[in-house]
């Protein structure tokens, strides 16, 4: 119940000292989950000696390599402005249909159509994610539907259609090339750790470095502003909503190949943990805001915390709790680190 | 650096790590208190034990943690039988034995499945069903989740059987996410649509029975078994709850599922296993069979269908759980 | 006065532009030309058009009929952002500066670096961005992120990034309005500079003197219809105003009076003492009597406007008190004060005054809820009957109460701002920049109707750096850097006040008393 | 002098009249699913002869009640501007540990503390809920965090929290005052809908005719103005999360009554339900717009939906695909019926 206003303190201190603290602070905003990623790596080290070990590190790597393209996708969105919840069925659905396509119309458990030879299934379950944002573009830029809804709708649409086209099987009888990537290791490290890595870096790279990629920003930032300084909005934002359902297609593979199967509920209320990821990793839900780096070590407390408390044997029965409690937790962290209001 | 804290609670026996597939269900529940009064009255070296909150992904991590924790054996519930496949393989690169209860694995090594063959609960449903109803009639069935193995096995094979045995019968399949308010909702329509419904066969009492009762109850189709206008219901699961119901009389008969002995025996094999013990098809000294299957072992554990008649019987676990 | 050095046609010539969004013509068979050199003044009422034909002749609209030419060629494809951005650069009313990213980044948006796929240079960037802001004297860290600028640091970095373009033709849509004297002569310096070597403007403004200190020609829009264009030397303020309005204007007095401080024998109706916000004012003190209208003068940073928005009750000051008609208002509420007695036209109506998308009668209303129904009731009916009484009290042209305010034109929207401030009958009123924005016709009312309230018996204080609003006080208080620094009775001259203002004590005038309280 | 001030929607008026119609249509915005409303009877009625019996249209209605509680609260958070995650399990866990309260410690399944006699379980639920809303409320307004990530946490930590203290179980004992309104029926029809009728009407004419309901509009569409008009914004929105939390504990004992005991997952996943039912009956995301009426239309379009689903047998691997193709469906003829973009 504050009487009082905040509206445009700042504007009354016209001086750039305090502008330039205030940017430095701002800097490390992205940091902000750092001490807390500390603290968890102190705590997992006093809780168990297998903590600290190379096969547990890389085994918390690559289970969160799945969560943290998902994570990389949401951010790009978000950062421009927008939300994809739909993200989270793309992520089953793109599989199941890409391999629905290619498999062989008799003889297993589950048949396919067999309309395609088997190679062509990471290239079409790509394809099919691509297509998933592509709608969704449509419907948000074209028909100017909400598109909070719209994904949301999606999202239960799509995961009905995994259903129906799976018929509520997991899938275990995939290509061997749909498997590849989520389970081959290359100098002793998951292949999808390095495909990560990569992958963020290249983003990372994108945001920082190229036109386009601080195109993002600026029109999550204000994208009226944006379109007056000649970025092409619309288009740009329904490449991202595309890039975005790419990724998530590239997650089905890696979870695919990494889980053995294409599993009927692969990546069932996952949006959650998405979401807070990215936010409690500095990114803004309203826009133009937020880095990949920071959307990182969001995806790192959440599995931290997960292998901590496995490790550290906490009840069952307080599993879920204290789930939800971190996440507040590192929010009152990321804020009180970052010193911005989170509005 | 393995196994480094293995000794925890000590007396030199192999590690056991234990993950539960769910901690919101009547039935997992039982399961668990089996397990851990099983572990401590065996004095077993356990790990400490993990939830995988019905997601598979936290199932593979908290595996990956038993195995860094030095794990000798396993005992899993993975609802999800296909993505499992991967870590089972892992799992079986290093030598941990896995025991799996409630569910067949689809790939990948298993030393033994302990469960009681869903397949057969369906069967044994319908045929109660069938006779209950006289071969004609309408049916409802509160199937799960489309998405789990033990929900669709369930339907299938009432399905099957209805469809060969029973063909006067129609049955209405619900899909309900294994909600209780959606199966209220469909089932209140069904009602509306089909005042003559004669039967209904949930696939989980833990879920379905208070909803569906209640449902009943306030439209007046509650009464008795016997009396006209009962409707025949036959539940799935062996929980307390529907012992009740079935001595009331507001249901038929339940499939117990037995919770104790899926907890007894995942101890037993686990145990077995992380000493190196093997087994071979054929009967068991606890009237089931062990069967082969392709990736490993099967213990068929007997699932008795409980009706009036045999309710009160304190060898079922709905009997002797949490008083 | 412009060098018309004829190359091939004018810079931009638009004829027989038509523009609808939905029932609302914006323009209709408008035209324009604008010749090499040339600058350019395009006035109107507010909604008359002249923003939706910027948008149109920078590309960021098409109309839906006329054609428009560029020295002579025909104008870029619709997305070609890179062609339009050749032809003309240019300053938006509305602001396009994005909040989150860097002064820097805000300069060279979408040109960051050289090619799509080259990386950008920060280095480089920021060495660039140092550069072209030390051109313009505006000291700023290029570093900084935008959202912690002052207003018209934004504005300034609007300003040069447009300018950079190094495009023949610029266009203006109403720079000043966020500019304080001293920003709008270095701004007119630049332009000048820029006239000089031959460069085209489009200048768009409410402030009539500015198109005649700065431009040789004029186009006068009146409700999207092209009026008017002739040399500015031809046509004289009252003509302008004519054209604009389409009335005979009534005389160049306006209706309202000044008696200046000796006229008002009221009783005290405010006495403020030593009010003091860290980082904003200090030790302000001010009595003011029913009758009078008293202007609290001040530049951008010299806490005039915190100081109404404290008297409102939205800052809550360090020291001080505030006494409304003999009794003291609990600081830093805005309820206290509003049933002290305070009312309030915020600084900026989009952030502070309005809710868009609720009706006129809402919002005029929303300070007086209290007394529009027994219990805690608010009754449609009296809602409306307020509300009308409001509209015809303001003379406030919308369709109805009914009508969403964010459908009303610039200067309508600013009375129901108006309205709701007199709603609750204040003692006084605290008006801060009232007449921003508002063409001149309505601004001449705005005025009008706060002189009305002071006549009635009550007190209005008008917050305001624009001279026009400053002229209908009885008396002025010059801010500098927080403090009063002069006090001047009506019949200031403009040098003056604006010397005051800047923080120069000007040379001693018999009419500056040196802050004199009570 | 607004930095960034958005682009205005509605339209203007150099011409009067069209203005006007422009607004007519906007009112009719709350009653955009009326038609879609329609169609679902018709083809309920062509599906079904039951369709169309008391029996069935009063089952729908008994179905709907729980969800429409939280789709009024959920509403009422909307309108001024805010965001509720959390109250799909503050709709379990205040049953809960108000049962948990009051049940005897000992001699039952389920166990509680017995601290207070069994009379006071509504107030303690209601002070649960209350009491959840108005933290959350602390952690919105004063901490300042981003509600939606505050109440997302919640979300997860409440359902922990209803799972550790019910150790999971569905809780059948439970006071017979607590399931007495889910499961009377008054004059013929169940006594929920009778209640949710009224609370409906009570909170519309609160919105269109109390001071402190229409504040709610005023501080959802734009907080400054209505603080700089002296609306005491952050206290009501304090109060509007309170109520909302209470409201969604009252959802909670409708909901035990109705299906006879505390299920262990009771709401789970009915948030998303409650977010496609609020927007597509018209409430904006962003604040300051809706009705309840608009909501309630949301709510029963979901809910009738299923019922003719379910009367027409769709085969069900098809009915989660449905539901998510009807909630866009619903979306895009609600925009064009309204005739705005929803952004
Ligand atoms: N995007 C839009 N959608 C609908 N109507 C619009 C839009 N832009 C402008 N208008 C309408 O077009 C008319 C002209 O508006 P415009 O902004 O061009 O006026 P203006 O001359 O710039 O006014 P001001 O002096 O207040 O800036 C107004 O009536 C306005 O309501
Ligand atoms: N995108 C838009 N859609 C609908 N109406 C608009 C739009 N943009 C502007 N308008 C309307 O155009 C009119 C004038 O717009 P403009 O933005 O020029 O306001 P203004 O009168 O200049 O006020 P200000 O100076 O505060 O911006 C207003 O009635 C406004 O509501
Ligand atoms: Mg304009
Ligand atoms: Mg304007």
């Amino acid at each position: 119940m504050s009487p009082t206003t905040e509206v445009r303190e700042s504007s009354a201190t016209a001086v750039h000292a305090p502008a330039g603290r205030r940017f430095e602070l701002a800097r490390y905003r992205d940091l902000s989950l750092v001490p807390v990623l500390l603290v968890l790596g102190v705590i997992g080290f006093i809780v168990s000696p297998a903590f600290l070990t190379s096969d547990n590190l890389l085994g918390v790597g690559q289970q969160a390599t799945e969560l943290s393209v998902l994570v990389l996708a949401e951010a790009l969105i978000l950062i421009a402005g927008r939300m994809d919840l739909s993200l989270e069925s793309t992520i089953g659905v793109a599989p199941v249909i890409a391999v629905w396509l290619v498999l062989p119309d008799h003889g297993a458990r589950f048949n396919g159509l067999g309309l395609f030879p088997a190679w062509t299934a990471i290239p079409l379950c790509l394809a099919v994610g691509a297509l998933i944002g592509a709608i969704n573009g449509f419907l948000i830029l074209k028909l100017r539907l909400n598109g909070f809804i719209v994904t949301l709708g999606a999202l239960t649409l799509l995961r009905g259609l995994q259903v129906a086209v799976s018929q509520g099987q997991s899938i275990v009888n995939v290509p061997t090339s749909f498997r590849y990537l989520g389970s081959a290791s290359w100098l002793g490290v998951p292949a999808a750790i390095w495909i990560c890595a990569l992958l963020f870096l290249a983003a990372g790279s994108a945001l920082a470095w190229l036109r386009h990629g601080r195109a993002l920003y600026a029109i999550g930032g204000n994208a009226e502003a944006a379109r007056a300084a000649g970025i092409r909005v619309d288009r740009i934002t329904w490449i991202v909503l595309i890039l975005g359902g790419l990724l998530a297609a590239f997650a089905g593979i890696l979870y695919t190949g990494h889980y053995g199967s294409i599993s009927a509920d692969q990546g069932n209320g996952w949006i959650f943990q998405v979401f807070a990821a990215t936010v409690i990793g500095g990114v803004s839900l309203n826009g133009g805001r937020g880095t990949l780096f920071g959307a990182l070590t969001g995806v790192l407390t959440l599995q931290l915390v997960v292998n901590v408390m496995t490790l550290a044997g906490v009840p069952p029965l307080w599993n879920q709790f204290l789930n939800g409690a971190i996440i507040i937790i590192a929010l009152i962290i990321s804020r009180f680190a970052s010193g911005e209001k989170q509005e | 650096n393995r196994g480094s804290d293995s000794t925890a609670s000590g007396s030199g026996k192999p590690a056991i790590g234990i993950d539960l597939p769910r901690a919101d269900s009547d039935f997992w529940n039982s399961y668990a208190q089996y397990l851990k009064q099983d572990a401590s009255s065996q004095g077993l070296n356990t790990l400490p034990v993990s939830n995988s909150q019905n997601d598979v992904t936290k199932l593979v991590a908290n595996v990956q943690v038993f195995q860094n924790t030095g794990a000798k054996a396993v005992v899993m519930a993975p609802q999800d039988t296909g993505a499992i496949a991967s870590t089972l393989d892992q799992l079986s690169a290093k030598k941990i034995p896995v025991v799996s209860v409630d569910t067949r694995p689809d790939k990948g090594d298993v030393y033994m499945v302990v469960r009681a063959d869903n397949k057969a609960y369906g069967t044994k449903a319908c045929e109660f069903l069938g006779a209950q109803l006289g071969g004609k009639g309408k049916v409802a069935e509160l199937q799960g989740a489309l998405s789990s193995i033990n929900g669709r096995d369930r339907s299938e094979a009432f399905a099957a059987c209805m469809k060969e045995k029973f063909p006067g019968i129609q049955v209405i399949e619900l899909a309900t996410d294994w909600k209780g308010d959606v199966a209220s909702a469909k089932l209140q329509s069904t009602l509306a649509a089909n005042p003559d419904l004669g039967g209904v066969y949930m696939q989980a009492g833990g879920v379905f029975l208070q909803p569906t009762l209640a449902l009943l109850q306030q439209k007046g189709l509650l009464k008795p078994a016997g009396q006209p206008g009962h409707i025949a219901i036959v539940s799935n699961d062996g929980i307390p709850q529907e012992f009740d119901a079935i001595r009331k009389g507001d249901i038929d008969a339940t499939i117990s599922q037995p919770a104790d002995l899926y907890a007894k025996y995942a101890l037993l094999y686990a145990q077995a296993a992380a000493e190196g013990k093997t087994f071979q098809p054929g009967a068991t000294d606890h009237q089931s069979t062990i069967i082969q299957l392709p990736n490993g072992l099967e213990d068929q554990l007997p699932a008795p269908l409980v009706t009036k008649d045999n309710v009160d019987d304190k060898s079922l676990w709905g009997n002797s759980v949490g008083k | 006065m412009a060098d018309p050095s004829p190359v091939r046609g004018p810079v931009v010539e638009a004829d027989a532009i038509s523009k609808r969004f939905g029932a609302t013509v914006a323009l209709s068979d408008a035209r324009i030309s604008v010749a090499p050199g040339e600058s350019h003044a395009l006035v109107g009422r507010n909604g008359a058009g002249k923003s939706t034909l910027v948008s149109i002749l920078t590309g960021l609209q098409q109309p839906d009929t006329g054609t428009l030419r560029f020295n002579g060629e025909p104008a870029p494809a619709p997305g070609d952002t890179d062609a339009w951005r050749s032809r003309v650069a240019c300053v938006y009313q509305r602001s396009t500066i994005i909040p989150a990213l860097t002064v820097a980044e805000n300069l060279f948006l979408d040109r960051q670096s050289t090619g799509a796929l080259r990386p950008i240079s920060w280095k480089e960037l920021r060495r660039r961005a140092g550069e072209l802001l030390a051109d313009y004297g505006v000291e700023v860290d290029p570093t900084a992120r935008a959202e912690d600028l002052t207003v018209e640091q934004r504005q300034f970095v609007e300003i040069a990034r447009a300018l950079s373009f190094g495009a023949r033709f610029i266009i203006l849509d109403e720079p000043t309005a966020k500019l304080d004297a001293r920003g709008i002569e270095k701004l007119f310096d630049k332009l000048r500079d820029l006239q000089r070597q031959g460069v085209a403007f489009l200048f768009i403004s409410h402030h009539l003197q500015e198109v005649y200190d700065l431009c040789s020609t004029v186009t006068v829009y009146r409700d999207a219809r092209h009026i008017v264009t002739a040399p500015v030397a031809e046509l004289g303020q009252q003509a302008l105003v004519e054209a604009m309005t389409g009335e005979r204007a009534g005389g160049t007095e306006p209706r309202w009076s000044v008696r200046g401080r000796t006229g008002t024998g009221g009783d005290t109706l405010l006495d403020v003492a030593d009010l003091t916000l860290p980082g904003a004012y200090q030790d302000f003190s001010l009595t003011a009597r029913a009758g009078e209208v008293v202007g609290i003068a001040g530049a951008a940073a010299s806490g005039n406007v915190q100081l109404g928005e404290t008297l409102a009750g939205l800052h809550r000051p360090q020291q001080g008190t505030v006494t409304v008609a003999g009794s003291p208002v609990r600081t830093g509420r805005v309820p206290a004060a509003l049933a002290a007695g305070i009312g309030f036209v915020p600084e900026d109506r989009h952030i502070q005054g309005l809710v868009p998308q609720r009706s006129v009668a809402e919002n005029a209303t929303l300070t007086v809820t209290d007394q529009l129904g027994p219990y805690g009731t608010v009754l449609p009916s009296r809602t409306r009957a307020f509300a009308q009484r409001m509209i015809s009290d303001l003379d406030i042209k919308t369709p109805g109460p009914a009508t969403p305010v964010s459908a009303l034109s610039g200067g309508n929207q600013q009375k129901v701002v108006i309205a709701r401030a007199l709603a609750t009958e204040p003692h006084v009123l605290v008006a801060i920049r009232p007449t921003n924005g508002v063409d001149i016709k309505s601004k001449e009312s705005l005025l009008g109707t706060i002189r009305e309230v002071a006549d009635n018996g009550r007190t209005a204080l008008i917050v305001s750096d624009e001279l026009d609003d400053l002229r209908v006080c009885d008396r002025v208080l010059a801010m500098f850097h927080g403090r009063v620094v002069a006090e001047f009775e009506h019949g200031w001259s403009d040098e003056q006040l604006v010397a005051a203002m800047e923080g120069m004590s000007g040379p001693n005038d018999t009419k500056e008393s040196n802050v004199s309280h009570h």
